[in-house]
């Protein structure tokens, strides 16, 4: 039965259990104690149907809209999940089933009792898990603010995890960020409630006016996620954040949780307020992210650990998504560069994302077979752990944007409306951010290739190499089998948008 | 005025100057026994004599009632707190537990 | 000039507050209560706006929100402090290393 | 006109006391403006006509968020200072320059602010015209646990996952052990005195915020929070000892009332929708997600202030 | 009636606020508990007086809630006083910014 103003019984019942089926397994967790890997059996296979029927769903239905307790907007909170939010959803569903097998082995055998790490580490991967669907799947700007919190509470005990002074240090930098940011990103929904007294992202979409309010909440917004997104400037604290994180944190982290508050800032200048977006404001985003590609790339030339290496990666593979919202957005929504470019970020995003675990997880492999991430100490690790190291190369890749990637896809769309666009520099950045990129990861791979005596490296399971191969190959395939997304990307992207489809 | 209002206002009057010098005790009382002095005299007499002042403002016994309890809460914890304070300001000789100050003060 | 209004500009001015106490302060422990105060100059912001409208019942949206936004913000507190508290016992000190750098011996 | 004069005298103070616990140089004067500084906004809050916001404020934001700051923060300046760096001040420049920032940031936000619409949206008219189906009198308790009860329900997961985060900042040792210090409170009387007459009667006052909350200011957070006060007061005093942090029971009253409340909701997607209440029976779920919540609330707040376990089992 | 429990409130908001300067002169740390304590009280006496002007009764259980955790609070802060760690007695710590 229902009984709000006069509405139909949701015809898509499972949409809400993306997010109420993790969290039932961070809650359930807890009491589980030692036996919490038990709830992969139930979690893993159940969420990802639920992925693949998301997917399905909105391909045959288009966007999909449920009213959480029956209550319409305003009142009410609503889930929406289209095109972008169910390929967000199953990259999800996707990397943390690879984080939690990697997992097992290091936090899954507790024989002699519960330990701290392992007792902590399981829900709060799972609640990292429902805070990100919930991200995904929330129309509502104050219900966001609370998956954020619960993403960046999540996150941070997770990067304190193994407890070292300098991880704590790490942790608290990451918090303070996140924190400041999440307020920041406040300040601007109280601003666009004073305004509008709604926060469905919908309806803002239809009554929001290029006010000065909005212009002033928009902006403080963006500026809090890009401080959780680790945007340039905003980068300081993720480099010691994502490589002093255990490594399948890490791999959360670097490839997801980042990505959450990315997707609200897509949501907040595409969907939410887009008549807002002024066309220097977007100029000035993407030039971030130009600034971001070359200065991570370049500081990840100079690490001599692996970890850092990767983690300023991540800092300049960021930079490519924003390089998206002057290509897409400010008025372009109809051209036709429009969806490449908005695929393209998009792509990036899932790319980055697939192949940022593979790396992190081979990082944690190479760990556990070495000791230690010193670049020296790693040298002929392709003797002790082939797989993951083979899983590395694979990653670097899509990294790269070589083909046949789904990095490569992602930056040729980029980069072709860059040009289409008549915005070429943005296509020198691409380029140029791609041979730092080779330069960045030749360096740890040639060592890694180096002649060694196999007898130096502890042996590693065979699931802890497979499973960073298994989401290197995924970042591959993204780009070989790239048409689907890309329809599916340009469902509920903008009013109209399909016009732009090549 | 009726006669409620008068007792009200009265009571309140009364109420402010213990509560104005509950502060000047606090501010220019030299020691801080004296200041302790002060400070429970505000407490137990100011806040009392307000919310006796109010009692025939509240619409029903059961609010009245309330205010009384208001009272009596801030009674005991005051108490406590004074209690507690006083002893830390002695010094630690008279610490915790060593049974020389134990009384629990005038509640 | 109106009561909500007031409470409105206090809200801001608690959050530039908070803010510089942010930004001025090196010790994390004082910071927390910094970032305590902004977020709490925000949710009175919030509750200000929201009762902009005088005459009319308040709303109840935002009260709910802020309610919400208070336990969150205890919640980040509590984490804020273990960690600190636990970086304090690993170094002595609690500043964040590249805040001071002169001070790194 | 008395009354704008009080809410101005009310908001001057605010702004000093804020002001002062930023530069007051001692820590523990710091802490003091804190608690200070929720008393004040509490009687605010009241002024803005949000007594549940009032309720949460003077509960959490003064009361535990300043016991939380007191223990942990006096051991961390006191560590801190033992071994500390030499004292240094910040240049004057660089004073200079935050306050310049701080005040231009507060400058374009007043600035913002008198740029919102004269008129408020509000959604007060909404909710109570669907207030009825909800069971509950008290709208913002409506807001809470029906209209937006998803939020709720992330945020007491938000709350246990602070907990798990505090838990696991101890070290590896202690794990299994009872979270915080042995305090050398156990023998003082006056504490045990009042440790246990205070108790009884606040958990009585919590249950008749809980209680009182479908149609009063009152409910789950704030009464919860009532509850953890006075459990931490127990402890203070001595007269119980807080559980183990792998004992079963506790582990079980922690997720208790976000289990119920995701129960509910997952029932009720097949009565109609995810956290949707049936009209008829809203009012009795409402108070059982009400007294669940606030069982895992006061003890998650309760020992987040206590902190994470310091010696072994 | 209704302005004079304001002008009452006033009084008592000015009276409070004066109470402030030993919470931030000290100077010991006991003289700062007993300013803020003596806050807690006015801010108890003016939650009435405002709950009775504006006939907003719900405002005494704010007042019930202040007054329950006034006094943890302050025992919180006692024990900080006196927690066996502090041994120097009420001496402040002064700290550095």
């Amino acid at each position: 039965m229902t009984w709000a103003t006069g509405l139909l019984a949701p015809d898509q019942p499972w949409a809400p259990l993306l997010v109420a089926t993790p969290l039932a397994a961070a809650l359930a967790a807890v009491p589980f104690g030692r036996r919490a890997p038990l709830l992969l059996v139930a979690l893993t296979p159940f969420s990802g149907a639920l992925a693949v029927l998301a997917i399905a769903q909105v391909w045959s239905h288009g966007e999909i809209v449920y009213h959480v307790g029956g209550w319409p907007p305003p009142l009410g909170i609503t889930l929406r999940i289209d095109g972008l939010s169910a390929v967000f959803i199953a990259t999800t569903a996707l990397v943390a089933t690879g984080v939690a097998l990697f997992s097992l082995p290091k936090y899954g055998r507790q024989s002699k009792g519960e330990t701290r790490a392992a007792f902590a580490f399981w829900p709060l991967l799972f609640a990292m898990w429902a805070g990100l669907n919930a991200v995904f799947v929330s129309n509502d700007l104050f219900n966001l603010y609370v998956a954020l919190e619960l993403l960046t509470l999540t996150a941070v005990a997770l990067v304190a995890l193994d407890g070292k002074p300098k991880t704590i240090a790490a942790a608290i930098r990451y918090l303070l960020f996140a924190l400041t940011g999440s307020l920041a990103y406040l300040l601007g929904v109280i601003f666009l409630y004073g305004v509008f007294g709604s926060l469905d992202i919908s309806a803002l979409a239809i009554s929001a006016s290029p006010h000065a309010v909005v212009l002033a909440a928009g902006v403080v917004m963006t500026t809090g996620l890009l401080a959780k997104t680790a945007l340039f400037p905003l980068h300081g604290w993720l480099p010691p954040a994502h490589s002093g994180a255990p490594a399948p944190a890490s791999a959360m982290l670097s490839a997801l949780v980042v990505k959450a508050s990315f997707f609200i800032i897509l949501r907040l200048w595409f969907t939410a307020l887009p008549m807002a977006a002024s066309a220097a404001f977007l100029q000035l985003l993407a030039s971030l992210g130009a600034v971001a590609i070359v200065f991570g790339s370049v500081l990840a030339l100079r690490q001599n650990k692996l970890k850092l290496i990767v983690a300023y990666s991540t800092v300049a593979q960021l930079g490519y998504l924003f390089l998206m919202f002057p290509l897409a957005g400010g008025g372009n929504e109809m051209q036709s560069w429009a969806a490449s470019a908005w695929t393209g970020g998009v792509f990036q995003a899932l790319a980055h994302a697939t192949a940022k675990a593979a790396m992190f997880l081979a990082v944690g492999a190479m760990i556990e077979a070495a000791g230690e991430d010193r670049l020296d100490r790693l040298t002929g690790i392709a003797h002790g752990v082939p797989v993951a190291v083979f899983a590395f190369g694979l990653a670097s890749l899509s990294l790269m944007g070589l083909p046949p990637s789904g990095g490569f896809i992602a930056k040729y769309l980029l980069l072709t409306s860059a040009l289409a666009s008549g915005q070429w520099w943005w296509a020198a950045v691409m380029i140029a951010g791609g041979l730092l990129a080779a330069a960045y990861l030749f360096r740890p791979l040639s060592r890694a290739l180096a002649e060694a005596d196999p007898k130096l490296f502890t042996p590693v399971p065979r699931l802890q190499q497979f499973i960073p191969l298994a989401l290197a190959a995924l970042s591959v395939l993204l780009g070989i089998f790239s048409a689907q997304p890309y329809a599916l990307l340009q469902i509920g992207r903008v009013p109209g948008a399909s016009e732009g489809l090549p | 005025m009726n006669a409620l209002a008068i007792f009200t206002t009265v009571f309140l009057i009364a109420g402010l100057f213990f509560f104005i010098a509950g502060t000047i005790g606090l501010l220019r009382f030299p020691d801080l026994h004296s200041r302790l002095h002060a400070l429970t005299k505000a407490d137990n007499i100011g806040l009392g004599l307000v919310a006796v002042a109010l009692m025939p403002q509240a619409p029903s016994i059961f609010l009245a009632v309330k205010l009384g309890l208001i009272w009596l809460f801030v009674l005991l914890a005051s108490a406590a707190v004074s209690q507690l304070t006083a002893r830390s300001a002695l010094g630690h000789r008279a610490q915790l537990g060593s049974g020389e100050t134990n009384d629990p003060g005038p509640v | 000039m109106t009561s909500a209004l007031l409470f409105a500009f206090s809200g801001v001015a608690v959050i530039a507050i908070g803010l510089f106490g942010l930004i001025g302060r090196w010790r994390i422990e004082r910071r927390v209560i910094a970032f305590n105060l902004v977020g709490s100059g925000m949710f009175l912001l919030f509750g200000a706006v929201a009762a902009r409208r005088a005459g009319v019942d308040a709303d109840p949206v935002p009260q709910a929100m802020i309610i919400t936004g208070i336990v969150v913000a205890f919640s980040a507190t509590a984490l804020f402090v273990a960690l600190i508290e636990r970086l304090v016992a690993e170094t002595g000190r609690s500043t964040l290393p590249e805040d001071t750098p002169d001070e790194d011996a | 006109m008395t009354p704008v004069l009080f809410d101005a005298g009310l908001c001057v103070l605010i702004l000093g006391v804020a002001l002062a616990s930023v530069i007051v140089r001692e820590a523990f004067a710091a802490i003091a403006f804190f608690i200070v500084y929720g008393l004040l906004v509490a009687i605010a809050w009241t002024r803005l006509d949000a007594v549940d916001v009032a309720l949460a404020e003077v509960a959490i934001g003064a009361g535990l968020t300043g016991a939380l700051f007191v223990g942990a923060m006096s051991r961390i300046a006191q560590a801190a200072e033992a071994q500390a760096a030499p004292r240094r001040h910040p240049e004057r420049l660089a004073v200079v320059g935050a306050l310049l920032l701080c005040g231009g940031a507060g400058a374009a936000l007043i600035f913002t602010v008198l740029q919102l619409p004269e008129v408020a949206v509000s959604l007060a008219s909404l909710a109570e015209a669907n207030l009825a189906l909800t069971g509950v009198t008290n709208k913002v308790t409506a807001v809470l646990i029906n209209f937006r009860g998803y939020d709720t329900l992330l945020e007491s997961v938000v709350l246990l996952v602070a907990l798990i985060g505090v838990w696991s900042a101890t070290p590896d040792r202690f794990w299994g052990g009872p979270p915080g210090l042995q305090l050398a409170m156990t023998q003082d009387s006056v504490l045990g005195f009042f440790g246990a007459i205070l108790p009884p009667v606040g958990f009585v006052v919590g249950a008749y915020l809980i209680w009182i909350g479908s149609s009063a200011p009152g409910g789950a957070f704030q009464g919860g929070t009532v509850w953890a006060a006075m459990l931490l007061l127990a402890v203070l005093a001595g007269l119980i000892d807080p559980p183990l942090v792998s004992k079963r029971s506790l582990r079980f009253g922690l997720v208790l009332g976000p289990a119920l409340f995701l129960a509910i909701g997952i029932a009720g997607i097949f009565r109609g929708s995810f956290l949707g209440l049936d009209p008829p029976i809203a009012k009795t779920l409402t108070l059982a997600i009400e007294v669940g919540l606030a069982v895992s609330i006061a003890a998650t707040l309760a020992l987040l202030v206590i902190g994470k376990p310091r010696r072994a089992a | 009636m209704h302005d004079l429990l304001f002008g009452f409130a006033i009084a008592i908001l000015a009276s409070i606020a004066a109470s402030l300067v030993r919470v931030f002169s000290g100077p010991t740390r006991s003289d700062r508990v007993m300013g803020a304590q003596l806050l807690g009280t006015g801010g108890v006496a003016i939650l009435l007086l405002t709950a009775a002007a504006g006939g907003n009764w719900a405002i005494l259980d704010v007042a019930v809630v202040l007054a329950l955790l006034a006094a943890f609070a302050s025992f919180a802060l006692f024990v900080s006083v006196a927690t066996p760690k502090n041994q120097s007695g009420d001496r402040d710590v002064a700290e550095g910014t």
